[in-house]
């Protein structure tokens, strides 16, 4: 049998990125008794290695290596730096929380880079073995990391509830993946785009794989009716892990998504479309209402989460590159605006008051008017409300949905927007119009969480205002 | 035209930067806040002096434009210009703004930076608003202003204020998407978002229709008509005095201004299909709110119920057009509708403004706007009585004030349509005293009613100021308002042009 | 001859099966996780069938990496189990909802 | 002379406004003399140039001036310009405006002088001349204009003065109640005023008179539509809609009511208001527009009758009153019935004549009765007056003169303009002109009879106990003065204009009659052929015999039989009631228009703004989302079994969808 | 039917049968122990596909190690099974029809019209020298070498995760941990202190009296 060493350049960043995991996970073993910060800092130089090996190594070329199991295009490292870019303040944030918590770990960062790192293995994974091997070093890292926080009933619940439904998950897309191959007989994503574009395929079997497929990335994604698990987890977890799985998992599982369906399942568009907008219209409609009567904070996030998965299957609805790129834009100020409001939970909670409630927040703007204004500005974004960056995330989706013919959808849409509003202004109106018995002034607790958190909120308003930035990146990155 | 610097952008741009210089350094220093706000108002408003005296009259083509490419992908651009209908718009808000600035000089004790920041923020929001050309700009501008409304009725506002600004916010935000969408759908047709392109661009009768609906939506929302009023009178009752001002002499009017910049020229058979729906819910408005205001016992609701109104009347002229010409066959007398319901915009902007702020100075002494706690104030405070029968006349439409001009033209206009619509709209003259002076006679006249009426100190050299300048231009314009209508007649002509023709 | 479809509808059956499980056992975390593990099982079976039609050994790799996966999946599991066990002494499901709403 | 006249015109009108402006808004600064003086001088310079311009009208004959001040506005190709049109009719009227001012001006300083409502430091004396001043220049403007848009400014403003003036006691509930009611009747009628200014432009497009009158002959036989079906003359519409604006500023019945109650106002208000001006403001107009008026048979007929039925029934109402000020506003009101039933005969010469006589009488009247309350100490119950002649003998006489006058006792100005009213309606041959003539002739006898009742009542008889105890004396020199100078024209005015104003020459062609309603030439054709003779026909006429038959049975009654009054009122309960609740005008008002639109207003806002939209659309919709998301929210149980199965359904769900 | 055919559906049987045995039970222990059975009898099948390689590993790897897991763990703790039983077949006719419904569906999608032999054809028989193992190797080692790679990562945070989540330092108060350097650098002064005291006479303690509280 010939082999050929495959080219390994195009996935320096990932053999990086495990070479240092690995690294800091033994020397941790050694210097985190003297030095309990050595981890963390390591942890953080990595994700900075990392991204800048990413940044430099950028090619609008396309490379598929590894006997087609890994790609590296334009789209996947555009997605592997933001997932950087949001670890880093997710990982920035932790520390402050794990040591408040006291339960901090060096254990968690490793933890942290080995999902990051099947996160990137997700994005550019070319065939189903890969993508589904990725998909469970993030998950199980994952799972992991919610139940670090040991004692606490509640982060062991939401684990298990989180571990539970995620195994399901995972048989049904691995049943719906074997039937793909069944149909098409090969694990390769462009083979199988291939194959089904030859017409000599079971078609009914191949839509009954997707449905299965759909479910599979459904719940990753956190969609209705596979969103159950999702409240559960984001209350229940320590806020630092809600604030890593709230986001940097999102942009892997959009990743996937686009794999699988746009860049491997295309001839059967109509197929997986139509369940899309059915989830889409649930995850809309069921996310926003159950939103509206949420009294904890990251219950509600959890909730307003679960209507932006509905915003963003939006853009593979319209099922053309303009919408996968509005999608992608979606999801890449999804993940940012998680970690700005998460990370406020975070820069804002004290020994004694986790500032999980809404009522935490009553009369914040006299407590600390600078991190009310940031949470305002968060709060305003996620709602679409211009000039920040989320309306235009909106704005994008709906304009290609439109354009897609369905416009029905667009307006099921802003009015769900609407309502939904209606709990982001519901917090809004505790922080600045609510009084709180107490008045103390509530100074920054760590200022590099507070600096940190304050410019992922700020970033909001400046890509609101020159919102071409980012939506440049995703549209480029999108239609090459 | 030209005046040396991006006026249009100076305008919007320079009172943002200030008020955020306000809210970062104003911190602890309320007295910085107010004169550097104050300051800034001023400056923009001398900024915005050479609008009205570069403006060429005789186009209707836009002036002072900026053009230049903001989200290409998706062809939106950061777009300005004004022509004769927006032009006013924007000098009414540059210089409501001073006002709006004084009048809570001594008035905020707290937080006084967030205040004075949020209302030069808005200041610069909504010229945006009025000077937009691009449908996703204007909208960006449109939706950014609740922000600021939001947070100054809901920390500065009255008890029932949360109730209110949440009110507030969600139907005007209801009635923004719908609008929206609309601009979504045009852009996927035309692949531009340029208001100037929509205004040119082909449209069957049923999407006309659609489209039409959703910007009604939205408008109405915001002007407001019936039966979407109802959060006005919530809001202005709970806001403090500058919000209310500014709620009622700038904000209503982008409703109006959304009318003749979107739904006449984009839409215009859908507008000639449905003219009488929107002349029907104006005429509710006109005599059904009237009604309502008389028996108000709160006298900002009141002002607030009279706001709708009077708004009333700028639905009304907009739309007469449809019928005029279906009854005589031309436009002739259509333009003198239209243009009252502009000079009715803008001359209702300068006295709502002014009889809320007459309110606020009340409610500064006395902390109530309940009409029975007063009487007899002209005994004690015979300079603020003085000013507010003033304001009330205007608002009943007395000749030789502002509100006589726009109501006068559009009556008559109205008359010609239909002689209904005129008489109808005629009934304002009765109502609308009624419900003012009667409110006028319990509050201002009378014994002094009770002693906080009797401890009560006439207005100061500040409000007395701010009063009189009120009353300058209210006057000036019932007795001159040639000037004011001389800049919007070659635009008023284009958009009678639009609005009759056909685009099927 | 043994059919695909034999193979198939076996699978199916075993799949079907869990799902039934994962309804009776709803309140057993455990038994739960063993529902899982045999729609893992039909999945796998499915696999090395079409593989088997196919002739194609991918599909066996492709079984290889979910065992593989399956396994570790199965540690984290139960030390889930474990931990929830030593906060509330109990893996009754009807004793974990805590978080709701 | 063109430039010299726009001028003189330009000075006529803005020097009360400069007056009022100076007095109003400084008056604290320039103080009481300041401000009278300003106020005096100004009305005084106006009425001097307002001389000088009758001069050249009246006696050199000047033509008619048509000129633009200033352009208001463009609108539509349209010019609303504010202007002048001075005629022989506009130059009478700034003569008779600016003099009443004027003295006005000057008895006010003595009235005014201590008010028991204000405190001496009180500036309530410069308002006050600074409101009389703003009301000199509104008349102004609306006498002296010439289109409709300016017309209506005057017509409003005064309506704005007359609102302040009435008001002027603003701590008193019944003045501030009485001039907002003075404001929204007039409102009533300017609803109507201005309908009939849009439908001049809607047919007309034009503000100016003289296009109006120019074009009026196109539009003769056009028709118009109100209601399907129905189809009316746009002339009589529009004309008959211009006169409810009359209606309402000249209190013509059913929009009269707001006139006895603004009394409440100062007296040389009343006099001001009441006699002279602000309410002949709607005889004016239909005289000036009368080629318009002209045009529509029916319009006249209704003027016609509408100003009958007024003069006699709200004469009536004058003989129940008690209170000084409202006998005189009542026969007012009367008067003014008279003078609109002359216009609805189309003798708009004889109308302007008793507008200009009555102005003089009544002002006469007025301030005569403003006298005898100063004199009384603000005491304005006739009853509790009597025997002041030898108190006060300078208004004794200036009363009696006046009511002369007004009862049309030949030789004194209202005889001449009554008797041609009377005449002309009587030689009126449009429908309802005889019944028209019949009510005004009872109104001449009701005239008579409640003016001498006053009369007799006031002066006669024994002194009250109020007046014996205390000290009358006459009023000062700022009083009587204007007083002298008033009765001097009610006397002699008619002797000199009687003859040009029925042989048409006085307005001349500034008053269009069509040559079959010219009923004034017939008049003088058959009536007149001198001034003594036209005295001695009267001597010979009914309507002279009737009046003094009022005065007689109102000297037996008042000062023969003091009881008969008491019986005659005990014995007709029901038609006392009537007069005494005025025919039921207020409480029909109270009960249906005000309180009627309260109880529509808070139906409207309790039931459909509250109800409906509030409660039901806004909060009921938040109601039902917030009852939804609680139904949705219970789903989310907390039960991993639960999720599970919703996963499992979903499973089953996306199948059935993928597989139909 | 032929021999493979019978083998077949023993083996199928026997799964089958095990499975729903296993979804049944009231004891964990025994659910365990049917899913066991399960296993070998699905080995069994899967041999037949020719999978010996697997079907070893499920064997070996499944019914051997994450089985015993699973016993290990169900016995460690003391679950109280009555409590699980509790309301077992409320679920049941809804559980069964959705089931069954999706295994209607299924059975459509994957029955004999559309994978039957006549469709399929026969499946490629090896000779016997053939190596399913090395064929595996093969593949997993050139092909499939990064996944391989990645299998391993994704072992190391298995690892990783179950230390992190149940090793137990306790705290020093609870478990006294012998600290052997410690004990050999310690010094004598450190540990023992002469005090010198005066001879002082108790005094005699006042006897307590009531109400002193």
């Amino acid at each position: 049998m010939h082999f050929e060493i495959p080219a390994f350049s195009p996935a320096i960043p990932e053999m990086v990125l495990l070479a240092l995991a690995s690294f800091i996970l033994i020397a941790d073993t050694f210097w985190s008794k003297k030095h309990p910060n050595a981890t963390y800092w390591a942890s953080q130089i990595a994700l900075v290695i990392v991204g800048i090996l990413i940044l430099f190594s950028f090619t609008t070329e396309t490379q598929v290596t590894f006997h087609d199991s890994f790609i590296r295009d334009a789209f996947g490292d555009v997605l592997k730096l933001f997932i950087v870019i949001v670890s880093l303040g997710v990982f920035l944030f932790s520390r402050d929380y794990m040591r408040l918590n006291n339960f901090y770990k060096g254990e968690f960062f490793t933890l942290g880079l080995f999902a990051i790192l099947g996160m990137f293995v997700m994005v550019s994974s070319y065939n189903f073995i890969t993508l589904f091997v990725g998909l469970e070093i993030m998950s199980l890292a994952m799972y992991a990391m919610i139940a670090m926080q040991r004692d606490s009933s509640a982060a062991t619940e939401a684990a298990l509830k989180y571990f539970v439904l995620g195994a399901m998950a995972t048989g049904l897309l691995l049943y719906g993946l074997s039937m793909i191959y069944g149909a098409t007989g090969t694990l390769t994503i462009p083979d199988v785009k291939e194959v089904i574009a030859s017409g000599d395929v079971n078609a009914t079997v191949l839509a009954f794989g997707v449905v299965f497929i759909v479910i599979g990335l459904g719940f990753k994604l956190g969609a209705v009716p596979f969103h159950m698990w999702v409240p559960d987890v984001y209350q229940g977890s320590p806020t630092a892990v809600t604030l890593f799985i709230a986001s940097a998992p999102k942009i892997a599982a959009f990743a996937i998504v686009y794999r699988l369906l746009v860049d491997g399942l295309p001839g059967l568009v109509v197929d997986w479309q139509q369940l899309l907008i059915i989830m889409s219209v649930l995850s809309m409609v069921i996310g926003t209402l159950i939103a509206l009567m949420q009294t904890n904070f990251k219950r509600l996030l959890a909730y307003s989460g679960i209507t932006h998965i509905g915003f963003l299957l939006m853009g593979f609805i319209a099922a053309t590159p303009e919408g996968y790129s509005a999608a992608m834009f979606y999801v890449l100020v999804y993940a940012i605006s998680s970690v700005a409001a998460f990370g406020l939970i975070i820069a804002l909670a004290r020994t004694g008051n986790q500032f999980e409630e809404i009522a935490d927040f009553k009369g914040l703007n006299q407590r600390n008017p600078w991190l009310a204004a940031m949470m305002l500005i968060v709060l305003f974004s996620m709602a679409g409300i211009p000039p920040f960056i989320g309306f235009y995330a909106k704005l994008v989706v709906l304009e290609e949905v439109i354009s897609a013919g369905f416009l029905w959808l667009a307006l099921i849409g802003v009015v769900t927007a609407v309502i939904g509003a209606f709990y982001y202004l519901k917090v809004i109106k505790a922080m600045y119009f609510d009084s709180n018995e107490d008045k103390s002034l509530l100074p920054v607790a760590a200022k590099d969480v507070a600096i940190g958190v304050s410019a992922y909120s700020v970033s909001l308003l400046l890509l609101g205002l020159m919102p071409a930035l980012l939506m440049g990146v995703a549209y480029n990155s999108v239609l090459g | 035209m030209s005046v040396g610097y991006p006026i249009l952008s100076t305008l919007i741009w320079l009172p943002i930067i200030a008020g955020l210089i306000v809210l970062f350094a104003g911190r602890n220093n309320p007295n910085f806040a107010k004169w550097f706000s104050f300051g800034a108002a001023v400056l923009t408003f001398i900024l915005s002096l050479p609008l009205y005296f570069a403006f060429d009259m005789t186009t209707a083509d836009m002036q002072f434009v900026e053009r230049m490419d903001w989200i290409p992908q998706y062809n939106i651009q950061y777009f300005l210009g004004v022509d004769g209908l927006s032009m006013p718009l924007v000098l009414l808000t540059t210089f409501t703004q001073i006002l709006v600035i004084a009048s809570a000089w001594s008035v905020i004790k707290t937080r006084v930076e967030q205040y004075m920041g949020a209302f030069m923020i808005m200041q610069g929001i909504m010229i945006g608003v009025f000077t937009a050309l691009d449908s996703i700009l204007f909208y960006v501008f449109w939706e950014a202003l609740l922000i600021p409304m939001f947070i100054v009725i809901g920390i500065w506002g009255g008890p029932n204020r949360v109730y209110a600004t949440m009110k507030f916010f969600l139907y005007t935000f209801l009635g923004s998407v719908f609008m929206f969408i609309a601009f979504l759908y045009m852009y996927f047709q035309i692949g531009s978002f340029s208001i100037l392109d929509f205004h040119a661009m082909p449209l069957g009768i049923t999407a006309q229709i659609l489209i039409f609906l959703a910007f009604l939506v939205a408008f109405a929302v915001k002007i407001p008509m019936f039966p979407v009023h109802t959060w006005l009178p919530d809001a202005h009752v709970e806001a403090p005095t500058a919000g209310s001002v500014v709620l009622a002499a700038i904000m209503l009017k982008m409703g109006g201004y959304g009318f003749v910049r979107f739904s006449l020229p984009i839409t215009p058979d859908a507008s000639a299909t449905l003219d009488w729906l929107i002349i029907l819910l104006s005429l509710i408005a006109i005599v059904y709110i009237g009604f309502i205001a008389l028996i108000q016992r709160d006298m900002k609701k009141l002002v607030a119920y009279s706001s709708i109104a009077h708004m009333g009347f700028v639905t009304l002229g907009m739309f007469l057009v449809y019928s005029i010409v279906a009854k005589t066959g031309d436009t002739q007398g259509a333009a003198l509708g239209m243009e009252g319901a502009m000079v009715q915009m803008i001359s209702h902007g300068f006295i709502s403004g002014a009889m809320f702020l007459a309110i606020g100075v009340l409610y500064d002494r006395m902390h109530t706007r309940d009409i029975s706690a007063y009487g007899g104030v002209v005994n004690t405070m015979p300079w603020f009585a003085f000013f507010a029968v003033l304001f009330a006349m205007a608002n009943a439409g007395l000749p030789g004030t502002s509100g006589f001009v726009g109501e006068f033209m559009v009556i008559l206009s109205a008359f010609k349509a239909n002689v209904w619509f005129g008489i109808l709209a005629a009934t304002t003259l009765i109502v609308g005293a009624a419900y003012t002076l009667w409110m006028i006679k319990r509050v201002v006249f009378g014994k002094v009613a009770n002693d906080n009426v009797a401890q009560l100190q006439d207005l100061n050299r500040r409000e007395f100021a701010i009063m009189a300048t009120l009353a300058f231009v209210i006057v000036l314009l019932g007795v001159w308002p040639n000037p004011l209508l001389e800049v919007m007649h070659a635009s008023v002509d284009n958009l009678l042009i639009q609005a009759t023709t056909s685009k099927l | 001859m043994v059919a695909l479809s034999d193979y198939l509808v076996f699978s199916a059956i075993l799949f079907t099966l869990s799902l039934a499980g994962i309804f009776l056992n709803r309140k057993n975390v455990i038994v739960l996780l063993m529902a899982i593990e045999l729609m893992l099982l039909a999945v796998n079976t499915n696999l090395i069938a079409f593989s088997f039609f196919l002739n194609d050994i991918s599909g066996q790799i492709f079984v290889f990496f979910i065992l593989t996966v399956a396994a570790a999946e199965a540690a984290i599991g139960l030390a889930i189990i474990v931990l929830v066990f030593r906060n509330r002494n109990s893996i009754n499901v009807d004793d974990l909802g805590s978080l709701k709403g | 002379m063109e430039q010299h006249l726009h001028t003189i015109l330009t000075i006529i009108l803005l020097a009360p406004l400069f007056g009022a402006a100076v007095a109003g808004l400084f008056g604290r600064q320039v103080g009481r003399v300041g401000a009278q003086s300003v106020t005096i001088g100004s009305v005084a310079i106006s009425t001097v140039l307002s001389v000088y311009v009758f001069y050249l009208y009246i006696f050199q004959g000047a033509d008619p001036y048509n000129a633009s001040l200033y352009t208001w506005m463009v609108s539509d190709g349209i010019r609303f310009e504010i202007g002048f049109l001075i005629d022989k009719l506009s130059a009478t009227m700034m003569l008779v405006v600016t003099f009443v001012s004027l003295m006005v001006h000057i008895y006010t300083i003595g009235y005014m002088d201590h008010d028991e409502d204000y405190p001496h430091d009180n500036p309530y004396y410069q308002r006050f001349f600074s409101y009389l001043s703003l009301f000199t220049f509104s008349m102004l403007s609306l006498v002296m204009a010439n289109n409709f848009l300016q017309l209506f400014f005057g017509w409003e403003a005064v309506g704005l003065v007359s609102y302040l003036l009435i008001g002027f006691y603003m701590k008193r509930e019944s003045a501030i109640t009485a001039n907002l009611k003075a404001f929204l009747v007039n409102r009533v009628g300017d609803f109507g005023f201005i309908l009939g200014i849009a439908m001049v432009f809607v047919y007309f497009n034009t503000m100016d008179y003289q296009e109006f009158f120019d074009r009026l002959a196109e539009h003769e036989h056009t028709m118009v539509q109100f209601i399907p079906g129905v189809e009316w003359s746009v002339i009589t519409v529009m004309v008959i809609l211009l006169f409810i604006g009359a209606m309402g500023k000249s209190a013509q019945m059913p929009l009269h009511v707001w006139l006895p109650e603004s009394m409440e106002g100062p007296t040389p208000i009343s006099a001001l208001i009441h006699a002279a001006t602000m309410v002949t403001a709607g005889i004016f107009m239909v005289a000036r527009l009368s080629p318009a008026y002209e045009m529509s048979e029916a319009a006249l007929q209704f003027i016609l009758i509408v100003g009958a039925l007024t003069a006699f029934m709200m004469g009536l109402l004058g003989i129940i009153q008690n209170d000084i000020k409202r006998v005189v506003a009542y026969s007012t009101l009367s008067q003014l019935g008279y003078m609109t039933a002359a216009l609805g005969a189309s003798a708009y010469a004889a109308s302007m004549f008793h507008v200009l006589t009555h102005a003089f009488f009544k002002a006469l009247l007025f301030l005569a009765a403003g006298s005898v309350i100063i004199a009384m100490h603000h005491i304005q119950d006739i009853r509790q007056m009597g025997g002041l002649r030898k108190h006060m003998p300078i208004t004794y006489f200036a009363l009696l003169i006046g009511s002369l006058a007004l009862i049309g006792f030949p030789g004194f100005a209202g005889f001449f303009s009554k008797d041609s009213i009377l005449l002309a309606v009587g030689e009126s041959d449009i429908a309802g002109s005889g019944f028209a003539y019949a009510l005004l002739l009872m109104g001449v006898f009701v005239t008579a009879f409640y003016s001498f009742r006053m009369f007799f009542l006031v002066f006669h008889g024994q002194e009250s106990e109020y007046v014996r105890t205390h000290t009358i004396h006459e009023s000062p020199k700022v009083v009587t003065v204007p007083l002298i100078l008033l009765a001097i024209p009610s006397v002699l005015l008619g002797l000199f204009m009687v003859e040009s104003i029925l042989d048409g020459s006085y307005f001349s062609d500034s008053i269009f009659v069509l040559a079959q309603n010219d009923v004034l030439a017939r008049v003088h054709d058959q009536y007149f052929d001198s001034v003594v003779g036209f005295i001695l026909h009267g001597f010979m006429s009914v309507p002279v015999w009737l009046a003094l038959a009022g005065v007689a049975l109102a000297w037996f009654f008042y000062l023969k039989r003091p009881d008969i009054p008491a019986k005659i009122a005990a014995s007709l309960p029901r038609a006392k009631g009537m007069l005494e609740n005025a025919y039921g005008f207020d409480r029909f008002n109270d009960i249906v228009f005000t309180k009627g639109s309260i109880k529509l207003g808070h139906y409207l806002w309790k039931s459909i703004d509250t109800k409906v939209i509030d409660t039901g659309m806004v909060n009921g919709t938040v109601k039902h989302i917030a009852n939804l998301a609680t139904m949705s929210r219970e789903s989310q149980t907390g039960y991993m079994y639960h999720y599970a199965f919703v996963m499992i359904f979903g499973l089953l769900g996306l199948l059935i969808w993928a597989l139909w | 039917m032929t021999f493979e055919q019978l083998i077949f559906y023993v083996l199928a049987g026997i799964a089958v049968l095990a499975s729903i045995m296993m979804i049944s039970v009231n004891n964990p222990v025994k659910a365990a122990l049917w899913l066991v059975l399960t296993f070998i009898a699905t080995a069994g099948v899967w041999i037949m596909m020719q999978a010996e390689f697997l079907g070893i590993v499920l064997i070996l790897v499944y019914a051997g190690a994450v089985m015993v897991l699973f016993l290990f763990v169900v016995m460690m703790l003391d679950v109280n099974l009555v409590k699980l039983r509790e309301g077992f077949t409320r679920y049941l006719p809804i559980g069964v029809l959705a089931a069954v419904a999706i295994f209607a569906m299924l059975y459509m999608v994957l029955g004999p019209h559309q994978f039957g032999l006549d469709k399929t054809g026969e499946p490629v028989r090896f000779a016997a020298d053939y190596s399913n193992t090395e064929a595996l190797g093969l593949q997993l080692y050139t092909v499939h070498a990064y996944a391989f790679i990645l299998a391993a990562v994704l072992l190391l945070v298995g690892i990783v995760a179950a230390i992190a989540l149940t090793i137990r330092r306790r705290p020093p108060h609870e478990v006294k941990y012998q600290n052997i350097d410690k004990q050999v650098r310690v010094n004598p002064k450190e540990r023992f202190e002469m005090v010198k005291m005066n001879a002082v006479k108790e005094k005699p303690v006042a006897p307590k009296q009531e109400g002193d509280e």
